[in-house]
């Protein structure tokens, strides 16, 4: 239990998946203008990364490992992932309209976000276990959601600052995310 | 290997039947347009636009909440294949451009110190802005700081000037202004723009029947931009080689220099550009929308009916005209002498006209040839009638068809025509106005001894343009004033010998403050003419409407004066698809009434194809005048004399029908273009320095 | 006729006399006793750094105005005051450069490229020492700093000594009354407790700085402190070096105050001083760093919009309308 | 102007001003030569005006611009209209402004045109709304407005000024009176009294309620009186009339008793003119008496770069022309120099948090403002709270950075109508 | 033919060079620019992965369904990526081993099916593998850009190739080691970025 | 439906070309792949703790069980003529784990030599646990009874100035290495022989 409390605290702050090990910028920088949407994407991100993560390990741990083709986790992963993306977006559509108008807009995004993909590795490369994957997928997402939340509410004032025009938008929103990088540094070694 | 083949094999099958299945089973509609846009996006779904995802951003696309070019990973073409997929409204894929009104010059003086919010929006709502002219821009930059792309600057001049290749036309700027000095629109918005009461206008620009930017064409003569100076023109009017010719001018009149100096020679700019275009010996490209599929039917070639269908085919409808007159022009080519409006010149003009893909068919009369019941068989969506007013007002008095007798235009007309008709030796023109001095005019270039022109009022009531008169005075005609005719005399062989008229003499002022003339008992005269021309107006000649079988037909009123009825503002006629404008509308008046008239025409007829409602231009300053433009007074101007109008020796003249009136030479046309004051393209201190203060203290 | 221009203004017409010169001038009168006490402990040296900190975050603030053509703003005191407090963090031994970039990555990467002064979401002071600390890790290691220099105090740095060797071991070197006097290792401004905390208070009262942050911000250090200090009195040192040393004092009097970067709302403030504190001694106890302040400051600046949000609902909204 | 105390730990204090407790006559000022009338009709040059230049005008007489429209003014004098052109108000209104010549030798007594004043409101309306004081008639008689208490105001709402104070000092029974006038014509039974506390009226009064308020800035704006003492919140963007609550000033019911008494409107309007040393004057002069009229009878010289404020230094607006005219409504005009003019500054909010602390409506103000200086209007008034403003001026008043936040906030009031109104 | 397509190579060194024109792919920008060296490997793996791609489902464009396009496009590219992964496992060990988890998830980097769906979709081979290697190139060319920055300030080297580096700073030079830091390299994208920017205005 | 049926094959067909692509090059290099780990991973650390052996540790490795999870075993021979065994074990540092090669003499007991194979830390903090020669031989020699912990956790390693993670997570590694010798070490001798 204990291990796997240092789990959560490591991948939420230290390893922030974002900040530290640099994946999913992308969303990072295009959802993050408006409150609203950086929390939509923030949920969907978790709600996709740990079933992705499940199914993932499920793919890597019963077929790749079995028949011995560990080399084809890419491609089976990112089909796999690809498919799930678009089969819950499509079932929410259709059945939890709501749920699919605050979150399930964000999910064709999801499918090309590195952040997605790359936990689903990293859970491989580290050898966990399901619970394990379960946890570490969670609460990398939910790192991402906080950088994320975070890193909009700072946007959202920025957005509204005379920064100077070569500077604006994108150029200015690295280098916030820069700070925020350095000032997610604080969390260092307290694991 | 043949594990991997099996496990992928299988992994892609599944995924396969699953998503397919999902698609059948979960299907939502939603606006197909969506997936069409959808489908021209990049489809990375990489968040970069800020939309959650390629099909959010398509729904935002096609909701009309972001542009086409919202994408940034799909190029060009994905902005111009998503601009299809939308384009379905006339008009939209065709790029809106932002562009000021108020620029250049200098600055209207402050009325008071500003301190407070640096913003335009902000200064406005404070006494009007700090700006002594109340029409103008205030310069604070409002609109650049409103522009993402950083097409909008401040100029040299205090004015916000447009980089057209940056702009991409999303209003920003326009939002931005509080006094309208800046709007975005495509060509089509800019060609059907009208001018508003709160449109920075120079008094001369107010007064245009035809609207054109005065201000801003001479100053593009002045710096040499006449392709330019044409293309402003060309906005608002499509014949500058014959209005530079015959248009009586008003704007001159209005012109602020003429407070305190000569006015300045606008028509004279006006032509000197359009010759320039002329004998420069190519065209100048005249841009028109994208096709929309609409067809018009335009009945008469004269001015309003080619304006008319110059800017409906400028706005990307298709046009054909048909006129009863074996060549198009109307009154342009049949009631204007070849002196005054050589036919070379405006056949070039009606050329480049009909080379945008106007079809004309020519002798064919409305109401013999063809009916509306054919015109509307033929597919037409809108017809417009500029059918003018060729039926000469007869005299009403005894021995009016005497040989030797013949109204004025019908007379003209015959002349352009080619007819030789049997002259005599002299000729009396009845009638003040232009027709009537064209009259004259022409018959003394056709050989006569002696031509009086015999007229009701006197010389300061005729209204004919001043020029007209002079020039005819110094041809040599006579003329004779105060004098109504009232019989015309014959000899046994029904030819005229004589004019009898009455002596007249002026009463007291009316209620109109003129002075009305009275005839004086017995004052009986006669005058020996064998040639009698009464050009004393005319009317439309509406036979067509008893003469067209289709019952619809019936509906269209006429007024008493057998004009067209139809309503001032939008020239719509008592048939909603019928338009018209020009003579046929208002009666005789002026080339460049009709122009401005065909315009408006256009402008309904856009909206009734369109299905909105046809209404009149909102806030518009049609004959009006923005109150705060008109000074009295005009400080600091060194009076310099306007240019002269070069024109043919009397001598030469009057044994030709050469061209009398010559084009002014280039250096000429930039001094007069120096003496515009750049009303409106200035900021200008009136003489009321501010309201308040003006006489009270 | 009456050709006289009058200035037109909106209301109010009265203003209470506040302006920005005013309020970085009395921020740096407030830094004077420590500055001073600083010049006085580490000499010659430390007047160079600071002389060299404040003269060149002017001239950069100068330098890029100048360049993206903007209206010259060094006169509002701003960019001074960044560099002196910069320079009030530095060790007497910087070198030259360390101080030019120093300053150039606060003026220019901490304000100006945010849009200048009130638009940095973080405070940038502190994004320039957190970047030179991470950078440079040696140059402002303070022990080393001040190898050649003979004090008559014990010259280590008290946080990473209680850090290496535990609270225990290093309870008789650090005198409560030293710690307030200056009398111990550090930065150039930021040794002497009771000028520190004078300035603060001068502040304070001024009504320059919102009393709440300081306030909360010292709770917060003291109580994660004690609760720690009582939990392992051995290897957890207690409040009072914690409170006196670093940049603790310094830190809530006036790095966690700075305006663009801190709630103002009343509720907010009392969290993140609060939490700044705590955040602060985790870094410190448990964390990796020594002293923490600079980084757990900018960390409660960036939770800043989001806690600024909690604050008293406006007059007559959500009233219904009877 | 009120300077920062030395130890701001709390939060500034703005005191109103007293008049003195025995207050001597106000000056009259003599009737110029030329007044001008203000019409809220904005000249619209396809309409054929009712009146015309070179008209002549009675004393009295009331002028429309047009035919049918609702707005009009009296004139005091007698005379000829000289002058009908467009005046560009504050805040976007356009309004016409009427010079009038007034005929030497008619200026006193009477006027020559008597109406028939009828215990309705319909006919107060029709008469009076532009008596000193400016009466809401125009809102008491409008049948959709239902308005079931009125305030009369004896404190002055803005700083400096003392006119009402002055009126309640000196006509308490003309205002009793008028209260008696406003019940006999109007349906309203709820009539409230606002004192300030220090104010010293030994009148007892039991028509009405009466609330002694305080003596600190902002507590006479009406948005306050509600809230500390009827204890009634304003909601978001409405007004007290929404509410069924209408304000007056003590002038305008004294001048409502005396129209009554006397059956004839009255012109003179009562000001507090501060001069460029602060010395406050009291005056009083002719509706439409320019200012200029009035600093000259006080020798004060207004200069390139002064100041002329109508109303109060927190709520008042700063006019471009000395010819300004008096209006019912103006109780009073400052001088400022030009050496004690704050400057403003084009500066950002630093995000001090002073206009967030001192704000009487708990605005977030320093978020608020950054919303408006980007234009974000809707944005602003939705999650920021901009139609909560009570427009006291104080957050300007201490900011540090010198942003004229009142005037952004009024501008994005008035963008948003607009914007409203457009949509 | 042989002028377009060297329009389509171009565009991508200059007018859509991502990841500064087209904001995209910046995680592995952010991520392998720690050296020079680690840029340029990345680079080629991914303009390899580009190229390829680009060419197969440009050929292929008329017999994918639109329905399931972009899950055909995915498993095209991973292919190609999980090749590049054996290759470079197989002879570029070392650069391999730095950067790791980067190279499998080419396969999510916008730019790589962004260049899919909106250029090899519409258009034949040849076109096709110039843009994809235009793109490539450029991409390359930033990370390498980006790499040497970064390198040069915080490491006080440039490291073309094969690990010995070709430039090294002075003796007394103390390495800017923020540089090689998360926080350095999304600064250092972001100031790049906006120097493109001031460049780009014309 | 037909569609339907297009969208499955199509999709199918194409994952399978590309299993089909992606084992044969996967066959092709598999050989290469794995002399590339040895060569680059695994032999700068052998070499660096058997600096002279009398076989090749390298060509003689060999895989024992640890729980389920295979461990790559390299046997050396060292020229006094004792046996040695390294292997790799892993602790966590800053920018993730910490590759440690221990060489272990089975003869004796004691640690020969510990070498960081695989780390990804700050260069020139971290990274000194690779190239700071003393660092790593604190342990050469100590017996397997050492606490390899960090002295301030009550342990015998003194950490790296600045780096004190990193000194951690190779103070870990190295309890594991000793841990797994001590489990393992009965299995290793047998297969050494």
């Amino acid at each position: 239990m204990g291990d796997l409390f240092v789990l959560v605290i490591s991948c939420i702050f230290i390893n922030n998946i974002l900040l530290a090990q640099f994946l999913g910028n992308c969303p990072f920088l295009g959802t993050s203008k408006k409150m609203e949407t950086a929390i939509g994407m923030a949920m969907a991100v978790i709600f996709v990364l740990v079933m992705a993560g499940a199914i993932t390990w499920v793919v890597n741990e019963y077929m790749l490992k079995p028949l011995d083709v560990v080399y084809l986790q890419t491609v089976s992963f990112i089909l796999v992932i690809a498919a799930l993306v678009q089969f819950v977006e499509m079932f929410l559509k259709k059945s939890i309209p709501a749920l699919y108008a605050g979150l399930g807009i964000f999910l064709p995004l999801i499918t090309t976000n590195c952040a997605v993909m790359g936990v689903c590795l990293i859970n491989i490369k580290e050898e966990y276990s399901f619970i394990e994957a379960l946890v570490t997928s969670f609460s990398y997402a939910a790192g991402f959601g906080l950088a994320l939340v975070l890193f909009a509410g700072v946007r959202e004032r920025i957005l509204l600052a005379r920064v100077p025009k070569p500077l604006q938008d994108t150029s200015i929103g690295l280098i916030t995310a820069g700070i925020i990088a350095l000032t997610f540094m604080s969390f260092k070694g307290m694991v | 290997m043949i594990s991997a083949l099996l496990l992928m094999l299988g992994i892609g099958a599944v995924c396969g039947i699953v998503l397919s299945l999902a698609s059948k089973i979960f299907y939502v509609y939603e606006d197909p347009r969506i997936a069409q846009v959808e489908n021209c996006l990049a489809g990375a779904n990489c968040g970069g636009c800020g939309y959650a995802g390629c099909s959010a951003a398509a729904a935002a696309i096609v909701s009309g909440k972001e542009p086409a070019s919202l994408c940034i990973v799909s190029g060009k073409d994905g902005v111009e294949s998503i601009a299809k997929v939308m384009g379905v409204e006339v008009g939209n894929a065709e790029a809106p451009l932002s562009y000021n009104m108020c620029e250049g010059g200098f600055r209207a003086a402050d009325k008071y110190h500003y301190m407070g919010v640096s913003s335009c929006k902000a200064m406005a709502v404070v006494f009007g802005g700090k700006r002594v002219c109340g029409v103008g821009c205030i310069g604070l930059g409002d609109c650049v700081k409103a522009c993402q792309f950083g097409a909008v600057s401040i100029g040299p001049k205090g004015h916000p000037v447009v980089d057209e290749e940056k702009c991409v036309g999303c209003g920003a700027c326009q939002k931005a202004c509080p006094k309208n000095i800046i709007e975005v629109k495509t060509l089509s918005e800019r060609i059907m723009k009208f001018n508003q009461k709160y449109d920075p206008l120079a008094p001369c620009a107010q007064t245009c029947p035809a609207e054109i930017n005065i201000p801003r064409y001479i100053n593009q003569l002045r710096e040499g931009k006449y392709k330019e100076a044409v293309q402003t023109i060309r906005l608002r009017n499509p014949l500058p080689l014959a209005c530079g010719r015959v248009c009586p001018h008003p704007c001159e009149t209005e012109c602020r220099r003429g407070v305190e100096d000569e006015p300045v020679s606008i028509n004279q700019l006006k032509r000197f550009v359009a010759d320039y275009e002329m004998n420069s010996g190519s065209r100048i490209p005249i841009k028109c929308a994208p096709d929309t599929g609409k067809k018009i039917a335009v009945v008469g070639g004269g001015p309003s009916g080619l304006s008319c269908a110059f800017f409906l085919r400028r706005i990307g409808h298709q046009v054909d005209i048909f006129e009863a007159m074996p060549k198009l022009g109307g009154m342009l080519r049949y009631g204007i002498p070849e002196y005054r409006l050589p036919k070379k010149v405006l056949d070039w003009e009606i050329q480049g006209i009909l080379d945008l893909g106007i079809k004309s068919f020519c002798h064919v009369k409305f109401g013999v040839d063809f009916g509306l019941g054919s015109l509307m068989a033929a597919g037409y969506n809108a017809v417009f009638l500029g059918v003018g007013a060729w039926e000469d007002f007869s005299l009403g008095i005894e021995g009016e068809n005497l040989d030797g007798c013949f109204t004025g235009i019908n007379f003209l007309q015959r002349i352009s025509g080619g007819e030789k008709i049997k002259l005599g030796r002299t000729a009396a023109v009845v009638g003040g106005g232009n027709t009537a001095v064209d009259c004259a005019r022409t018959l003394l270039r056709l050989g006569l001894d002696k031509v009086y022109m015999v007229y009701r009022r006197t010389r300061k009531e005729m209204p004919a343009n001043e020029v007209e008169i002079v020039a005819s005075e110094h041809e040599g005609i006579e003329f004779v004033f105060l004098a109504a005719p009232t019989r015309v005399v014959g000899d046994d062989k029904n030819k005229v010998t004589h004019l009898e008229y009455l002596k007249m003499q002026l009463g007291e002022p009316d209620k109109s403050g003129r002075r009305r003339p009275e005839p004086i008992e017995g004052s009986e005269t006669l005058l020996a003419v064998d040639m009698v021309i009464s050009a004393i107006g005319q009317s439309p000649d509406a036979s067509f409407k008893n003469q067209d079988p289709q019952h619809r037909m019936k509906e269209l009123e006429l007024t008493k004066w057998n004009t067209i009825d139809n309503n001032p503002a939008t020239h719509q006629a008592s048939i909603p698809y019928i338009f018209t404008a020009g003579d046929a509308a208002t009666g005789p008046s002026l080339v460049v009434e009709a122009i401005g008239g065909g315009r408006r025409a256009a402008r309904s007829i856009d909206l009734f194809l369109k299905g909105e409602a046809v209404e009149p231009v909102k806030d518009s300053l049609q004959k009006k005048r923005i109150h705060e433009s008109i000074f009295t007074k005009v400080d600091g101007i060194k009076k310099t004399a306007r240019a002269k109008q070069p024109e043919l020796h009397v001598n030469e003249r009057l044994d030709s029908f050469i061209e009398v009136d010559l084009v002014l030479p280039e250096a000429d046309a930039h001094k007069e273009a120096e003496r515009c004051l750049n009303c409106c393209r200035i900021c200008y201190n009136p003489d009321i320095v501010f309201p308040m203060a003006k006489k009270a203290g | 006729m009456n050709n006289n221009k009058l200035i037109v203004s909106h209301a109010p017409f009265w203003h209470d006399g506040d302006s920005l010169f005013t309020l970085n001038l009395n921020l740096m009168i407030a830094a004077l006793p420590a500055v001073i006490f600083g010049l006085v402990q580490f000499g010659m040296p430390a007047l160079g750094v600071l002389a060299l900190s404040l003269s060149s975050a002017m001239v950069w603030e100068y330098v890029i105005t100048l360049l993206s053509g903007k209206k010259a703003s060094i006169h509002d005191l701003d960019s001074a005051v960044i560099g002196l407090f910069l320079g009030m963090m530095l060790p007497a031994t910087a070198p030259w450069w360390l101080v030019i970039t120093g300053t150039f990555l606060a003026v220019v990467i901490g304000k100006i490229i945010f849009g200048g002064i009130g638009a940095n979401p973080f405070n940038p002071t502190l994004i320039g020492m957190a970047i030179l600390a991470l950078s440079w890790t040696t140059l402002l290691d303070f022990d080393a700093a001040y190898v050649n220099y003979d004090f008559d105090f014990t010259a280590l740095v008290p946080l990473a000594a209680v850090k290496a060797k535990g609270a225990l071991a290093v309870s008789d070197l650090f005198p409560l009354n030293d710690l307030m006097m200056g009398k111990q290792v550090g930065a150039i401004g930021t040794t002497f407790g009771l000028g520190l905390v004078i300035g603060g208070i001068y502040l304070i009262l001024r009504g320059f700085v919102r009393w709440e942050i300081p306030v909360s911000f010292i709770i917060g250090i003291v109580f994660t402190a004690l609760c720690f200090n009582l939990a392992n009195p051995d290897k957890y040192a207690g409040p009072m070096i914690h409170l006196f040393s670093g940049y603790t004092l310094f830190g809530a009097f006036f790095l966690a105050p700075e305006n663009s970067s801190s709630p103002v709302n009343r509720i907010p403030m009392l969290i993140f001083g609060f939490c700044a504190g705590l955040i602060i001694l985790l870094m410190r106890n448990i964390g990796v760093y020594e002293d923490g302040t600079v980084l757990g400051i900018l960390l409660l600046n960036l939770v800043n919009p989001l806690i600024d949000t909690i604050r008293p609902k406006a007059l007559g909204k959500g009233v219904n309308h009877a | 102007m009120i300077k920062r105390s030395f130890f701001a730990l709390t939060r500034p204090r703005l005191g109103y001003d007293m008049p003195e407790p025995d207050p001597k006559e106000p000056k009259a000022i003599p009737v110029p030569s030329n007044l001008i009338l203000l019409l809220h009709d904005p000249l619209d040059d396809a309409r054929e005006t009712f009146i015309k230049k070179g008209d002549k005008v009675e004393k009295g007489g009331k002028l429309h611009l047009y035919k049918d429209s609702k707005e009009y003014t009296i004139s005091p004098v007698a005379g000829t209209i000289k002058i009908i052109d467009t005046y560009s108000d504050d805040f976007g209104n356009t309004s016409t402004y009427l010079v009038i010549n007034t005929d030497q030798g008619l200026t006193a007594g009477t006027d020559d045109v008597q109406y028939e004043l009828k215990d309705t409101i319909a006919s107060a309306d029709e008469y009076l709304r532009t008596l000193p004081g400016a009466p809401p008639l125009k809102t008491l008689a409008d049948p959709d407005i239902k308005i079931d208490t009125i305030v009369i105001t004896c404190a002055d709402p803005d700083l400096l000024s003392t006119t009402h104070q002055y009126m309640a000092l000196k006509f308490m029974d003309g205002i009793k009176e008028g209260i008696g006038v406003l019940k006999r014509i109007t349906n309203v039974r709820k009539f409230c009294i606002t004192v300030p506390e220090n104010l010293n009226i030994k009148d007892e009064i039991d028509l009405a309620q009466v609330f002694r308020t305080s003596m600190i800035y902002p507590a006479n704006l009406p948005q306050m009186i509600l809230k500390d003492h009827l204890n009634m919140v304003l909601p978001a963007g409405k007004t007290p009339e929404d509410m069924g609550i209408c304000f007056m000033s003590a002038e305008a019911v004294v001048s409502l008793a005396r129209a009554y008494k006397t059956k004839a409107a009255c012109h003179e309007k009562v000001l507090t003119i501060i001069g460029k040393q602060g010395t406050p004057y009291r005056v009083t002069a002719v509706i439409g008496t320019p200012l200029r009229r009035i600093f000259n009878a006080f020798s004060i010289h207004v200069n390139d770069h002064d100041r002329l404020v109508i109303g109060g230094p927190m709520k008042g607006f700063s006019t471009y022309t000395v010819h300004h005219p008096v209006q019912p409504d103006t109780d009073t005009v400052i001088v400022q120099d030009r050496d004690n003019i704050p400057e403003l500054s084009d500066n950002p909010c630093v995000n001090c948090g002073k206009c967030v602390r001192i704000c009487p409506a708990h605005i977030p103000v320093n978020i608020l403002v950054r919303y408006l200086e980007a234009g974000l209007y809707q944005d602003a008034a939705d999650r920021y709270d901009l139609l909560s403003c009570i427009e006291c001026g104080l957050c300007a008043y201490v900011c540090t950075a010198r942003i004229p936040i009142y005037q952004y906030i009024r501008l994005g009031k008035h963008e948003l109508l607009k914007l409203n109104a457009d949509a | 033919m042989a002028q377009s397509l060297a329009k389509e190579f171009t565009k991508g060194l200059w007018a859509e060079i991502p990841p500064f024109r087209l904001v995209l792919g910046l995680c592995p920008t952010l991520a392998v620019t720690k050296s020079v060296e680690n840029g340029i490997g990345m680079g080629i793996a991914t303009t390899f992965v580009l190229v390829f791609s680009n060419l197969l489902i440009s050929l292929l464009r008329n017999i994918i369904p639109s329905k399931v396009r972009i899950a055909c496009y995915i498993v095209i590219v991973a292919t190609f990526v999980t090749i590049v992964e054996l290759l470079m496992q197989a002879y570029t060990y070392e650069l391999f081993l730095k950067l790791g988890i980067f190279i499998p998830l080419i396969v999510v980097n916008c730019i790589v099916l962004g260049r899919a769906e909106a250029f090899a979709n519409k258009n034949g081979p040849l076109p096709s593998v110039a843009d994809g290697l235009g793109i490539g190139m450029g991409f390359t060319l930033s990370l390498a850009a980006l790499g040497a920055v970064r390198e040069l300030l915080g490491n006080g080297t440039l490291t073309i190739w094969g690990g010995t580096p070709i430039f090294e700073m002075a003796e007394g030079f103390l390495p800017f080691r923020f540089m090689l830091e998360a926080p350095g390299a999304f600064i250092g994208l972001g100031l790049m970025l906006c120097l493109m920017n001031l460049i780009g205005k014309k | 439906m037909r569609e339907m049926i297009n969208m499955v094959v199509v999709l199918t067909v194409l994952t399978a070309l590309s299993g089909g692509l992606l084992a044969t090059v996967k066959a092709k290099t598999e050989v290469q792949i794995e002399n590339q780990v040895l060569k680059f991973q695994k032999a700068p650390a052998i070499k660096g703790i058997f600096p002279e052996t009398t076989n090749d540790p390298l060509a003689e490795r060999f895989m024992i069980d640890n729980e389920g999870v295979p461990l790559q075993v390299f046997p050396g021979k060292l020229s006094d003529g004792s046996k040695a065994v390294a292997f790799e074990t892993k602790g966590t540092g800053f920018g993730g784990a910490v590759g440690l090669m221990v060489g272990i003499n089975v003869d004796t007991d004691t640690i020969v030599e510990v070498r960081v194979t695989t780390h990804s830390e700050t260069p020139g903090i971290g990274s000194r646990a690779k190239d700071d020669p003393s660092f790593a031989s604190q342990f050469s020699g100590k017996g397997l009874d050492t606490n390899f912990s960090m002295k301030a956790d009550g342990g015998a390693v003194d950490a790296m100035s600045g780096a004190t993670v990193t000194s951690k997570a190779v103070s870990v590694a190295a309890n594991q290495a000793k841990e797994i010798y001590q489990k393992l070490k009965p299995e290793i001798v047998k297969q050494m022989n």
